[in-house]
């Protein structure tokens, strides 16, 4: 990690960090003008929900109080004025800041997500690498079979049938909520897990099957490097590149997932915050979520960007092109050679 | 020399290697028969088109052909009197980088890209001669520099270095462990003229150096002519023609290794027609009954067409793989050179 | 280790669990829709006994009205009573909390302004007459009694104090999923048992029972009808289905009245009435305790229905008689009727069974009709006053309160009358009732009402749905009311 | 000018291979897997094409009020829901709708994304970077949270469901052509096409998309799996399709109410889903082994 | 004295890349007559093919200015560039690029053939197809194989074939011969070859294989880091390589003959960067004959004999 942190301390590092970082704005931009939009274009007002038995004259006022006699514009510089001070309104039906509703959320649904991550990521990359080296033989196609019907399962599905097993049969683990502890996380993880489980796999697999065929890894073999070796230093480095990739988007999926999940065992995380908004026609919440989702992908994904470099040395020299992608013509080399 | 000197330093002998790959139900026969000796401190020039079997039966060498869907049929492989295709895999391991080093076709592909050049370099020292970082770092960065890479470069990743660096770090590994025997495939075909000469200049240096043997396989006669003491000239998995230099190229007697020249434009004589052999080299899966040139052989009778050659020697050094030469008189088109 | 308290008792656990199916959302009372934690956090200034129909003394200990007309009224209010934060409760937190500006719009749309007398004394003199004030008073939702020094001090959780038997614990709450409460060792009134109560929102019924059979909850609101079998037959549960005097929400069809198809056709409305077999509504409902609607609206107060006797036309179910019904709206329309739409709020399945109900019935006799499926919000669009948009409504009204149900339902252009009734008739009497404190003389216009909408099948109740609920054996003190939210104010379980 | 040239000189063997289709096809059937997968595919489109001539409507849609919950019987296979339906029927007769969303919705993000990505990919430059950013900000938000923002806020329809699930894969649509695209221009043979004076638009259609059909092909039968299953989460969040149509993620949202005395409810519909996402990936796994030019030589 | 057919006088071309300005080309010139061939030769990566397309113009050039057949193809408007580049025609190197896999040798040709718009029935294109087969020897079963049906001999026919569709005056044959084993690189080299002789082709023959383009070519160009270092008919710069790379490049071909290669002139280092390169002669860090001005001064082309041009400080 050391070696990590001296990467970032690489000055394109820096550049290429704060440019990540700035390639926020616009995602956020982008993401609050969407949902601004859209709920324009709704059938029905939140505010018609909450005045339920307001007086005319009391819905106009809650009306004004929120900008609805105005353009969709004028709200959305409104929320845009609040957002660069780190205000994301104040939820409908709450009535309490949405970033404070955000907030308390979130670590609950970090725990689960990181948690069915951690638990893809402990089984799935060995599955795939034996999967790989057995690759044609019946273990491989087993787990292929396996990761196959785990990824075709729907995780709401799953999640059922786990607390009807676990919970209600045979009382193991809580069916729901967040008040015991770890063993609240169990069944919420398997299930969100089991999809990303699948995907792994069957990355670790493919990736490790296109290493395995490398011609590095012949060089490997003719130095005598014994064959345990040459999967683990050889192999393994390189084929956990696109692994690392797939785990920065699954933990995107994975923060989705968890809506569904979070609604299947009633667990206090964003996405139950976001469905009841939905459901309440929270938009002012539902936007404030999506935008600080959309922040914490963007997140997750540049930290993922960074462990590449960590694992991979040629992308560390892109940074200094802040290009990630390497164009066909472009492998010039600077260096005069020393003979 | 005398015969028993010259059995002594024989380094490698390949008898009657024979390999198969076997792909959707059909089978390449990429290596047939396959005999040949190397002798100690000697280039052996591996020449052919694409697909004739060079790399396969360098691959064979090091028992490192991809197994499915390649397969050794048949055959021995004699490494200083040792069968290596009857070594289990800890002995392989320890043969393979010692005793036999290999250097790739393509050294782009050939370098792992997350490994330092030093790190790759000094694999194959702590593995065979010693267990100490320190020492084998030493004289990984050692090799480095009489490959002509500079130490302060040991520490950088593959994607840093040009064509022509990669293609000496791969040299670097290979002769890590001064092994006796080097298999060199195709080491410059991806080189631009320039520093092919210069990694070509450097690998002749070595060889006198170190006395290392070499099998030098290449499509390039050109090349061959450059470094090669010894010729063998594969056609569609068989040997057709072997010798010295000097008998390949100046008593050349294979109708193949013929068209071969013939195909090369003259510096000499630039306006000359080129005489290129007609067609193409037979399916792999498919090869021919009889001799598998005739087809494309201006001298084939319908014997050559329907029986297998016959392997002819010439001299003491000098084989060549064709029934024509049964007959009396015959002899091929090309002059030979004094 | 046991508290020495007195209300402690070591038979009892700590801490007690349930579930409920309704989500509370703000910490204000007037302004949630879950009344079921008003009820432990805050007290109503007038009890309303359900089985003794009485109004009861809780923060006010006296009340009455000042004029004839339902206009003002005087109350005395009990002495010694602290909020949670300490505050004494006078009467200026009374004056606040019907007119602050959260205040719920029941009681704040009719009041007009009060003289406070003393501290434990206060006038209150109301815009219009409103016989129903006093028992607008009972409901915490519309009522509850805030603490307007700590509302000041803190306009967004101020509102969490209250004087009730139960403190919010802030630091366990997770707003819209877990509510935690800590006794409140201060309170006037009967003190709860247990120490900590814990509401848990959990949206799916079955999800509620596997949580209570694996005890993390001792106590459910509304189970699935179809798992009450299961509950009777687990030796660990037992099943409550409400006590309460009436039923807890009428579920009803009703017609856009101002321009939908059957607006200015009442042989349609009353030929859709006829073909409705409530039987099935029922079967289908998921409601295990439902009971066929019987023509009138309200099953709270006896008092106020109109005996079926007093109906003039036969809207029961007939499928002949809903045939030619059709026949007369079809000669009155001048030609066939053409396709309707019935809207139906489809966030809860129960809603959705009784649409398909209905479209089916209307099959029956020849009437084509589409279902609308919209949410709650998408409902209230669709019943705008200025643009509605609907030919047939499915929708439920809650009975806790009738005198509320019925303006809801019939008031025109009030926020919540979803099947757009504007009818001269009905609005005099609902505006005369209300300024009526004879009750008697009230029941009477009430009665006639329901006879004219009765008849002029302007709304078609189906059913009243039932509250009910499950819990662990050993639990005690919860009260499963039919007509209102189950009550955990005393709930304990034995260890 | 004479009449041949080099003519003499063609004598080398020549075996006629396959047609490349033929191709892939030989190699799709002996991937046992995904052959198994076709077949179920087949059946399944099978029903969902015939089945208005030979399922019976009453049988899907009338209520009967008396046969409400049966359990699983000689007369109701799979049993009946809570209005009495026939869950057998309903389930084969929701095949229709539950492929329709699915396809619809990976048509949507196919004909935004393919055309997108194809011009971002081949014209590059600004254009390209603009739309990579686009789809950027589009894909920072997870797929089935952009679904439920768009489901909720443009109204709960079928309709609406179809466009959310399908709006939501735009994103990959636009990176897999886009980049398949990349490599393709980059051919000698289009510059070969340029040389002969042919106009963008021409090349595009004509030899670029062509050859980036292979990932399409694979992602768009992958797509459908997964919208699939997006789409019954939805549902089953109470955002998509309601419980009286008969769609699987919406039966098994009705049953999930009665998973503790009735799982058969939940049992079938899911089953259904699984065999046929499975199906779908499958014969997406087995196109993509197929279609693979790695494995070609 | 005759107008050569190309004519190409100062041509730039500057690829922006994020590190900066890449000179692939920068200030070539040279002029081709009718029926010749030109050889341009150098290491990977020194702009030989970028040279190749800006004369098509499937590239933009930068600067500079292409007179082809008395016209200047770089200022030209698309359309009118479009029919002009029917008298141009490209061959690629990679057999295996250069075709579409997806369309038979027969839609392969036939889209040239289309172009032209002189056949219009398709029984009339069919025909000319198999003519054309017939002329780079195609056989005529293979009218509906597909590319990875062909071998790379084969499929350099089918390359030779659309190009000649339209029946260009020009064909800029970008190392057409690399990929091929040397039988088969003869094999397509006498096609070109006699090709050139019946129908008056002009070639602008782009390879690193000096034995092919001492074969081939009339005149040759030598190209260093994207600027041209010398350039003289075949026979002169073979004979008398003036300038100090073409000298070690020259000498650093292995000939095929025993004894053939003992003295060789190895250059040290390799090609340097073209992104941003300094002022002075591109070849000078790895010149032998480097002198203090090499570095300062850009060394100007000059005729050292009749013909023979060379850029080099030595020389001028
Ligand atoms: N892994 C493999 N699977 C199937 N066939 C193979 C494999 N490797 C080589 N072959 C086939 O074996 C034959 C000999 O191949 P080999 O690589 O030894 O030829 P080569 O002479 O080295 O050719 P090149 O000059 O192209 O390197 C060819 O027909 C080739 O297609
Ligand atoms: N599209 C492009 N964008 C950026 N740089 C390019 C592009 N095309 C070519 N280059 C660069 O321009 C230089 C010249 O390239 P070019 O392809 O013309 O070389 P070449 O002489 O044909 O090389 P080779 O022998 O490898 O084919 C190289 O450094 C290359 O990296
Ligand atoms: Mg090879
Ligand atoms: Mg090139």
């Amino acid at each position: 990690m050391q070696f990590a942190s001296s990467i970032i301390r690489n000055d394109n590092m820096h550049k290429y960090i704060l440019r990540r970082v700035l390639l926020l704005i616009p995602i956020i931009l982008g993401v609050s003008l969407l949902v601004f939009v859209m709920t324009d274009s709704a059938e029905g007002n939140v505010l018609q929900l909450i005045g339920d038995d307001y007086t005319p004259q009391q819905m106009a006022e809650l009306m004004h109080e929120y900008g609805y006699d105005r353009s969709v514009l004028y709200r959305y510089g409104n929320y845009m004025k609040g957002l660069v001070r780190g205000n994301l309104g104040k939820s409908f039906i709450y009535k309490r800041p949405v970033l404070e509703l955000y907030l308390q959320r979130l670590p609950a649904t970090l725990k689960l997500a990181g948690a069915s991550i951690l638990v893809a990521i402990v089984l799935s990359i060995p599955l795939g690498i034996k999967a790989a080296r057995s690759h044609g033989t019946l273990i491989d196609n087993g787990s292929m079979v396996l990761a196959l019907l785990g990824l075709s399962m729907p995780n709401y599905w799953l999640g059922l049938m786990l607390a009807v097993l676990f919970s209600q049969k045979l009382h193991w683990f809580p069916s729901g909520g967040n008040l015991a502890g770890w063993k609240s996380l169990v069944l919420p993880a398997i299930t969100l897990g089991t999809g990303l489980m699948a995907t792994m796999t069957r990355t670790t697999r493919s990736s490790m099957l296109d290493v395995i065929r490398q011609d590095y890894l012949r060089t490997a073999r003719a130095k005598g490097v014994p064959e345990k070796v040459v999967i683990r230093k050889h192999g393994l480095r390189n084929a956990l590149i696109p692994i690392i990739t797939i785990i920065g988007t699954e933990l995107g999926k994975a923060l989705g997932g968890a809506v569904v999940t979070e609604n299947v065992f009633s667990y206090p995380g964003v996405g139950r915050l976001i469905i009841e908004a939905v459901n309440q026609r929270d938009t002012i919440t539902v936007t404030g979520c999506l935008i600080m989702t959309a922040v914490l992908v963007a997140v997750i994904q540049l930290f993922v960007d960074i462990l590449y470099a960590v694992v991979d040395p040629r992308l560390r020299a892109q940074y200094t092109t802040g290009r990630r992608k390497r164009g066909k013509k472009q492998q010039i080399t600077t260096q005069g050679a020393v003979v | 020399m005398n015969g028993t000197k010259q059995q002594n330093d024989i380094v490698l002998s390949i008898k009657d290697l024979t390999v198969h790959y076997e792909v959707d139900g059909e089978v390449v026969e990429a290596v047939n028969n396959l005999s040949l000796d190397l002798r100690e401190g000697k280039v052996l020039g591996l020449v052919g088109e694409t697909g004739a079997g060079k790399t396969t039966t360098a691959l064979s060498i090091l028992n490192l052909i991809p197994f499915p869907p390649g397969k050794i049929k048949s055959g021995e492989i004699l490494l200083n009197g040792k069968n290596i295709l009857a070594m289990n895999i800890a002995e392989l391991e320890r043969v393979r980088g010692k005793d036999v080093a290999m250097i790739f076709q393509d050294p782009m592909t050939s370098l792992n890209p997350v490994l330092t050049v030093v790190d790759q370099v000094m694999e194959s020292i702590l593995i065979h001669e010693t267990s100490s970082k320190v020492e084998a770092r030493e004289r990984a960065i050692q090799m480095l520099e009489t490959v002509g890479i500079a130490a302060e470069r040991a520490d950088e990743y593959p994607h840093q270095f040009s064509g022509g660096m990669k293609q000496r770090v791969v040299i670097a590994i290979a002769l890590a462990c001064n092994s006796r025997l080097l298999l060199a495939d195709e080491p410059t075909t991806a080189l631009d003229v320039t520093i092919q000469a210069q990694v070509l200049d450097l690998m002749l240096k070595l060889k006198e150096q170190f006395n290392t043997s070499m099998i030098f396989i290449t499509h390039d006669l050109g090349v061959v002519a450059q470094v090669c003491d010894e010729v063998a000239v594969m056609y569609a998995g068989r040997i057709v023609e072997r010798g010295t230099l000097e008998d390949v190229f100046n008593h050349t007697k294979h109708p193949y290794t013929e068209g071969l020249f013939n195909s090369l434009p003259s510096i000499e004589d630039r306006t000359a027609r080129l005489r290129p052999i007609p067609g193409l080299m037979p399916d792999p899966t498919q090869l021919p009954l009889g001799c598998t040139f005739a087809p494309r052989c201006s001298y084939a009778t319908e014997a050559c067409i329907n029986t297998r050659q016959t392997e002819i020697g010439f001299s003491e050094s000098h084989f060549a793989l064709c029934s024509r030469y049964a007959e009396k008189n015959f002899v091929i088109d090309r002059k030979e050179i004094d | 280790k046991e508290s020495s308290d007195a209300s402690g008792d070591s038979g009892y656990r700590d801490h007690f669990v349930a579930a409920i199916n309704t989500m509370p959302v703000t910490l204000h009372p007037g302004d949630n829709d879950a009344p079921i934690v008003n009820d432990l956090v805050y007290d109503e200034l007038i009890r309303y006994n359900k089985v003794t129909k009485e109004f009861e003394p809780s923060l006010a200990v006296k009340w009455e009205w000042i004029d004839d007309t339902a206009t003002a009224f005087r109350m005395e209010l009990r002495q010694g009573v602290k909020f949670h934060n300490g505050n004494p409760f006078t009467a200026e937190d009374v004056e606040y909390t019907l007119s602050n500006k959260g205040a719920n719009s029941n009681v704040k749309s009719a009041f007009d302004h009060a003289v406070i007398i003393d501290d434990y004394t206060i006038e209150v003199y109301l815009k219009n007459g409103d016989a129903d004030y006093f028992s607008k008073l009972s409901n915490t939702l519309y009522a509850g009694v805030l603490n307007k020094a700590s509302v000041l001090a803190d306009p967004d959780n101020g509102t969490a104090i209250g004087t009730g038997p139960w403190k919010y614990d802030m630091k366990g709450t997770l707003m819209g999923d877990t509510y935690k409460f800590v006794r409140n060792e201060e309170y006037w009134g009967k003190k709860p048992i247990t120490k900590q109560l814990t509401l848990r929102y959990i949206s799916s019924a079955s999800s509620r029972l596997i949580a209570l059979q694996n005890d993390e909850v001792q106590a459910i609101m509304e189970p699935n009808a179809a798992d009450v079998d299961k509950i009777k037959n687990d030796p660990r549960l037992e099943y409550h289905s409400g006590t309460g005097v009436g039923p807890a929400k009428l579920y009803y069809v009703g017609f856009n009245m101002i321009n939908g198809k059957g607006a200015k056709n009442i042989y349609l409305r009353q030929a859709i009435a006829r073909a409705l077999n409530l039987a099935d509504i029922i079967a289908t409902s998921g409601d295990l305790n439902a009971v066929e609607a019987d023509g009138s609206f309200w099953g709270a107060n006896t008092a106020f229905r109109a005996p079926t006797s007093a109906f003039k036309v036969d809207l029961s179910y007939n499928l002949e008689e809903a045939r030619a019904l059709v026949k007369k709206a079809e000669a009155l329309n001048g030609g066939p009727i053409g396709k309707l739409t019935i809207t139906g709020n489809t966030t809860k399945a129960i809603n959705m069974s009784m649409c398909l109900v209905v479209q089916q019935a209307c099959k029956a006799i020849g009437l084509d009709v589409d279902i609308e499926e919209t949410d709650s919000a998408g409902i209230k669009a669709k019943t705008d006053w200025n643009n509605p948009n609907f030919d047939i409504i499915q929708y439920n009204v809650p009975l806790e309160d009738w005198a509320s149900a019925v303006n809801r339902m019939f008031l025109p252009f009030s926020g919540n009358n979803r099947a757009l009734l504007n009818d001269d008739y009905v609005t005099n009497l609902i505006t005369k009732a209300a300024a009526i404190t004879n009750d008697a003389e009230r029941a009477r216009m009430y009665q006639d009402l329901q006879v004219y909408i009765h008849d002029n099948a302007i709304y078609v109740p189906a059913y009243y749905g039932s509250r009910d609920g499950a819990q662990r054996k050993g639990v005690e003190g919860v009260v499963w009311s039919n007509d209102g939210y189950p009550e955990f104010a005393y709930a304990t379980v034995r260890k | 000018m004479t009449k041949t040239v080099g003519a003499s000189i063609d004598t080398g063997t020549f075996t006629k291979k396959k047609s490349q289709w033929v191709e892939v096809w030989g190699r799709f059937k002996k991937n046992k897997g995904a052959m198994i997968g076709l077949f179920v595919l087949i059946i399944l489109i099978g029903i969902a094409l015939t089945e208005g001539l030979w399922i019976p409507e009453e049988k899907v849609s009338t209520i009967v009020v008396a046969d409400r919950l049966q359990h699983p019987s000689r007369a109701h296979w799979f049993g009946t829901d809570e209005m009495g339906r026939d869950i057998f029927w309903r389930t084969l007769y929701a095949t229709r709708f539950s492929l329709t969303i699915g396809f619809v919705a990976v048509v949507v993000s196919a004909v935004i994304g393919i055309p997108i990505g194809a011009v971002a990919g081949y014209v590059g430059g600004k254009v390209e970077s603009i739309v990579m950013r686009l789809t950027d900000i589009f894909s920072a938000i997870p797929t089935i949270l952009m679904a439920i923002a768009i489901v909720s806020l443009l109204g709960r329809t079928t309709f609406n469901l179809m466009l959310a699930v399908g709006i939501s894969s735009v994103p990959l649509f636009i990176r897999v052509t886009r980049a398949s695209v990349l490599t393709v221009k980059n051919e000698e043979y289009i510059e070969a096409v340029k040389a002969l004076g042919k106009s963008d638009l021409y090349i595009v259609f004509r030899h670029v998309l062509p050859n980036c059909l292979s990932p399409i092909i694979v992602q768009v039968t992958l797509r459908i799996a997964s919208a699939i299953i997006s789409s019954s989460s939805l549902s089953f969040l109470g955002l998509g399709i309601k419980p009286p149509t008969p769609e699987w993620g919406a039966l098994l949202t009705a049953g999930k109410e009665y998973i503790m005395g009735y799982s058969y409810m939940c049992l079938y519909p899911g089953l259904a889903i699984m065999i046929t996402v499975l199906a779908f990936n499958l014969v997406g796994d087995g196109l993509r082994d197929s279609l693979d030019p790695k494995l070609k030589h | 004295m005759e107008q050569p057919i190309l004519d190409v006088r100062n041509l730039r071309k500057y690829f922006k890349t994020p590190r900066g300005l890449l000179h692939a080309v920068d200030d070539i010139s040279f002029t081709i007559d009718h029926g010749k061939t030109l050889g341009i030769v150098g290491e990977s990566g020194c702009g030989k093919s970028t040279t190749g397309r800006c004369i098509l113009r499937l590239i933009e050039p930068t600067t500079g200015e292409i007179w082809f057949d008395g016209e200047n193809v770089a200022q030209m408007k698309t359309r009118q560039l479009r029919a002009k580049r029917l008298d141009m025609q490209i061959i690629f190197q990679d057999p295996f690029s250069s075709l579409n896999p997806r369309n038979t040798v027969m839609q392969t040709i036939a889209e040239g053939v289309r172009v032209q718009k002189i056949h219009s029935t398709e029984t009339e294109i069919q025909k000319r197809v198999l003519e054309l087969m017939d002329i780079v020897g195609l056989a005529e079963r293979l009218y509906n194989s597909y590319p990875h049906e062909l071998d790379g001999g084969r499929r350099q026919r089918i390359g030779i074939a659309r190009a000649l569709a339209v029946n260009p005056k020009l064909i800029v044959c970008d190392e057409p011969v690399s990929a091929l084993d040397v039988s088969i690189q003869a094999q397509i080299l006498n096609l070109l070859k006699d090709l050139q002789e019946e129908m008056g082709l002009t070639y602008v023959f782009i390879t690193h294989n000096l034995g092919v383009v001492n074969h081939i070519s009339d005149e040759v160009l030598v190209m260093y880091l994207g600027q041209n270092v010398e350039q003289a008919h075949t026979e002169e710069i073979f004979r008398n390589p003036k300038h100090p790379y073409t000298q070690s490049l020259f000498s650093a071909i292995p000939v095929a003959k025993v004894g053939a290669n003992k003295e060789r002139i190895i250059i040290k280092g390799e090609v340097s960067s073209p992104i941003n390169p300094p002022a002075g002669c591109r070849f000078a860090p790895r010149c032998q004959h480097r002198m203090p001005i090499c570095t300062q001064q850009d060394p100007v082309s000059t005729e050292v004999t009749s013909g023979h041009f060379v850029a080099c400080h030595l020389y001028s």
